[in-house]
């Protein structure tokens, strides 16, 4: 099948959607600029132009509100966000209203209001900057939670929130964007709450979603050395949450372990390991283990940064010791961004 | 009925559904926290008398006014009210949620300027799309001092969207007067027109004035030339939440309370009518009295009416 | 000792803080008016007057940030929402700024702030106005989040914030303001992060914070009349999480079930049952339980709304469940709220 | 040197600093996302000036310039773009995170407004204390559009705080030009006078002109008559964030550029002196030659300086 990057996934679906529907329209701080957000929205541009792919002032609360407003009458507005950590200001408009607007104005109609945030990490990017904000959108009733891992997904996820019929966030990891895959070329839908074995494993389950759901490949690549075979599932939602998959898996493996790229304290990892404690209980023959980051915000300095993000020799030194095969892992991994030049 | 007999007739409509209803409300029936809009009618009927059934109209916690008089229907009202699964939410919203989207009423809110931001995307719909629809948004003075009033008035501007901004002054958030909340000098209309869209301050207690001004600024958004902004000075009389009066509250004065009761716009627009001989007192008691079967009846069909079932408490979610 | 109301001890502990600490004041929507966020502020007012104890105007993030900077500037801001659901709009000053503040300037120095969120429930609040946030507020560090259960802790938490040296949210449970019981009269504080034991027990587990606390002192009552004890945890705060008290417990009992005010997903209840399965899993002889709302936003209408929350009854019937003692619950049990009168 | 001179060294010395981190910059050793503020340093200069040191500075992202001229230490600066534990924040906080407490510079942050409404807290403060201290806000055109903007400035009126809002207008949000943004019509220093406080429109490109706003502007918060806003025009040199040139990427043209360098700060304040005869070409250059061996220096410190321990990776926290 022919290949495309993440971030030229994002981008076809985009374009593909707008050719069918000509209710969808883009907008966010620089959608239209010569950067296109990471060349996502460029090519929509430049097809659709200004009228249905449009820059905005600054203030994002107001422009949640007009999305929604807009999917009210009949539109299909996809909001991007540069940093899904700008979010923080649409959390009202977002959860107070988008989420509830189905359920509390007495089920007549959805929002089909999308909105796409980007997850920054690394190179300095900081506290404020690379946050990942799938548990927070998760907790809340009314939001589907999208989280690609491969271009695929992120085309096929996509496509299901601009056809779909609720709010839907997406939020995209940096650090995928330039990850090459197959990627279907027409418009194929990949449904939200539907996890998929990334790679089949008998030993072991490693759970995970966007950036982590990769590093988990990576991680089981290493743990071959160690004899040990992990099957990793890439959850793709944080909400709906594929308990099912999860629980499948175990019924295998009967071990676990979650990688997140944010906080353990409520976070999916968290819920992750809830429904192996509710549901799995039977299944599990040794203890849970999450990895994330750790209870702090994102440093900046190199080597802190190194040391705060969870990484495959993490995951598989995770992995290692819930088997207590405690081998400490030699192996060195090169950084998922490595070759990436700043400013970012 | 001519025209100025339909403003009147409607704001005494909503009058007697809102007395009704507060008359009712100690009984503790009516379980959802309540904002009366009694004494305000006139900016509801006013505005939306010069609007189309096909133009939206957004409100917030202080909704029925607004709903009653864009042609919600009146017994889904009493219903939601009720927590009836006839209710215009199903009994899922409450006083705070109303909407009747045939009647163009999309949505209200009970979070402060919500729907402002909202009212502008539909607006903003309408212009992509070339209708001739407008939206209007419905807010008071209180939701001036929030964040999205900013972005929202300079959104609508940038983009010319065809959205009617109306602010309900009632002097007060909550408990708390307009001068220890907003700077003296800066009035509410100044501040819409500092956007550099019109502005208009009017008496929210004429509904000939409001329904003039209101025809003129839809006039403005009808031709595509963008946002109109509307100040209507008014006042509550009940307590900010629930039926009761509350000039013994301590932040407002009894003497206050009865300046503006003086000035109640029902009792404006019938003088004003029958002092020009086109309205009688017969004819406006029978409006009364037709308003009243209305509104027992639909508070009697809304008691019969069942709950929503419980095993129906998720339905609308995934 | 002396007994006080839940609201009462709010007040108290507020009016004899500021007595000893000149820098602290309050501010918030109708803290000066003549119901004085029911009461809890009143006194205070009274005492202190409008230089220390004023009303806003409207506009929740710009407050927080100026909270944050009198901080910076030696004050001890306490602001109160009326609903912890209008904090939605000021997520990012608290979690890009407050929460981080110590971390990404270079641990120099916190601000401490406190901010008192009052969740609503029942009466036809409804969907904006009877959230319980703790699991957001938990999920990003950088901030304390206590959720007093009773009025000797809400007093002693408070005392425990306003002299501290972070950032805190207190969640107050509406239904628990006419709460009676003792309250030391002197500033005694009550530390973050650590849970107390409710009532002992020796079958089961009941973990919960705030309402729920109480409600599972409540479901305690009723399985003793099915021959079951129940031992429960009240864990005061959100964050830090006492996962210590938990294990404590679960070595005892080897069965838990967690209650919480606010959704499972990636809900403080899904915390607590990720602790159970990474560090109590060798004790645990049964599957966890969540006792939670279900998925969708607060309904209004009051059957929904007697089914949307959990109580005694639900929380009981989960213990039997987990016991296997399936029995089901004849009881009945009058709402935690059953005497309220509204409008709200 | 006099005030005059002082004035253009400090310029000189933001210039010199600036220039030689944008030129190492590609070598990707500091690993922070920069912004630079190479041809706006009279905005600074000019109102840190007029400033006390126990004043205090809140800035944004784009923050070097006025944490220097506020008097923040430069090797902190510089260690802390390099990611070290001697930086000023200690290597956790990055370029737009640069802070100097003893110096007044209390705080910077990455995401628009914050810091807004923080200065007003901390003015309120000072206020609240009897203190005479001063705060103030530095913050871009694209800032306006954020509700913040509008919930603080509505706040600092109503309270009185001494606080003064510099909005540094370089006419662009990241690519956005600002008559893409906001309304025509309405000036950034005429939204600043609608909530009626004092407000002046000045060059900012004048480090003497912005000097003489600053002053009477620092007067009027001193004396407890409540916020100033001041809006300094000029332009941003760089790309929005990087140390390059960008006027290839379309979103604004070479001759953009080339007007604005051609009013560059400093050499508008150096013609000034020497044409006064109050400096000389060799005593400029003699600023700049201190200037960059300051600036090496502390660029060699930095990378000679140890990153921070990862055992240390969540100190901090509790
Ligand atoms: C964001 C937000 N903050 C605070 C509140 C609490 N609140 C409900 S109504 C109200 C007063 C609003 O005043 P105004 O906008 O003038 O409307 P009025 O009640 O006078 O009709 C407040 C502060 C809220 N609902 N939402
Ligand atoms: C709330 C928020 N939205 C968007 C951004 C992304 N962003 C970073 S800088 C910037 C431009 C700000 O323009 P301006 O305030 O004029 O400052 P300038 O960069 O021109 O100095 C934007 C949009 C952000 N950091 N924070
Ligand atoms: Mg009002
Ligand atoms: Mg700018």
């Amino acid at each position: 099948m022919r290949r495309l990057t993440y971030g030229q996934a994002i981008s076809e679906a985009t374009v593909q959607c707008m050719a069918e529907d000509p209710n969808i329209f883009v907008a966010g701080i620089g959608v239209d600029d010569f950067k296109g957000i990471f060349g996502t929205t460029a090519e929509a541009f430049r097809r659709f132009g200004p009228g249905r792919v449009f820059d905005i002032p600054n203030g994002e609360n107001a422009m949640t509100g007009i999305a929604i407003g807009a999917a009210a009458a009949g539109k299909r507005p996809l909001v991007v966000h540069p940093r899904n950590d700008f979010m923080f200001l649409c959390m009202d408009q977002l959860f107070n209203l988008a989420a509830k607007w189905r359920y509390m104005f007495g089920n007549r109609s959805g929002v089909p209001v999308v909105f796409r945030g980007i997850v920054g990490r690394g190179w300095g990017q900081g506290a404020t900057h690379s946050q990942s904000l799938q548990a927070l959108f998760a907790h809340i009733p009314g939001l589907y939670v999208a989280l690609p891992a491969s271009p695929a997904d992120a085309k096929g996820l996509l496509v299901s929130a601009l056809t779909g019929d609720g709010p839907v966030v997406i939020l995209e990891n940096r650090a995928l964007y330039e990850l090459e895959g197959e990627v279907p070329e027409s418009l194929e839908k990949v449904p939200f709450g539907r996890g998929r074995v990334v790679r089949p494993g008998t030993d072991i389950t490693i759970v995970g979603l966007s950036l982590m759901a990769y590093e988990a490949a990576r991680a089981a690549e290493i743990l071959v050395e160690h004899n040990v075979s992990a099957e990793v599932i890439d959850l793709r939602c944080a909400r709906p949450l594929d308990a099912e998959i999860i629980l499948t898996s175990l019924r295998k493996t009967g071990r676990l372990v979650v990688a997140d790229t944010s906080w353990a304290l409520c976070g999916v990892s968290a819920e992750v390991a809830a429904i192996a404690a509710e549901k799995g209980w039977s299944h599990l023959k040794a203890p849970v283990r999450r990895v994330t980051p750790p209870d702090c915000p994102a440093p900046v300095a190199k080597p802190l940064e190194d040391a705060f993000h969870p990484n495959p020799l993490t995951i598989a030194q995770a992995c290692l010791d819930v088997l207590k095969a405690g081998v400490p892992l030699g192996a060195r991994v090169t950084d998922v961004q490595a070759t990436f030049a700043g400013p970012y | 009925m001519n025209r100025e007999e339909r403003l009147l007739s409607e704001m005494i409509r909503i009058r007697r559904v809102e007395e009704t209803l507060a008359d009712l409300y100690p009984s503790q029936e009516m379980r959802t926290p309540t904002h009366f809009s009694i004494g305000q009618e006139a900016v509801a009927v006013g505005v939306c008398a010069a609007l189309r059934r096909d133009d939206v109209v957004y409100s917030g916690h202080r909704c029925h006014a607004h709903y009653l008089a864009k042609g919600g229907d009146l017994s889904g009202m009493v219903a939601e009210l009720y927590g009836r699964e006839t209710g215009c939410a199903h009994g899922r919203g409450g006083s705070v949620h109303l909407n009747d989207p045939e009647a163009g009423l999309i949505a209200s809110s009970a979070i402060l300027g919500q729907t402002m931001a909202v009212a502008v995307g539909t607006a903003m719909a309408f212009a992509m799309d070339g209708r001739d629809q407008m939206a209007v948004t419905f807010f008071g003075d209180g939701t001036v001092e929030e964040g999205i009033f900013h972005e929202t008035l300079n959104f609508a501007v940038m983009r010319r969207t065809p959205v009617l901004f109306v602010c309900e002054n009632n002097g007060y958030s909550t408990h708390t007067r307009l001068d220890v909340r907003q700077p003296a000098g800066v009035p509410i209309h100044a501040r819409g027109a500092s956007y550099g869209m019109p502005s208009r301050l009017v008496d929210g207690n004429d509904v000939f004035a409001v329904f003039d001004a209101a025809r003129q600024a839809v006039a403005h958004c009808r031709r595509g030339a963008g946002p109109f902004f509307l100040e209507c000075t008014t006042y509550r009389w009940r307590e900010h939440v629930g039926p009761f009066w509350d000039y013994d509250k301590g932040y407002r004065s009894k003497a206050e309370v009865d300046s503006w009761v003086a000035r109640c716009p029902i009792r404006r627009a019938s003088e004003r009518l029958i002092a020009e001989g086109s309205c009688t007192t017969d004819r406006i008691a029978a409006m009364e009295r037709a308003s009243q079967i209305e509104v027992d009846a639909a508070v009697a069909a809304a008691r019969a009416a069942a709950f929503p079932a419980v095993e129906d408490l998720t339905l609308g979610t995934y």
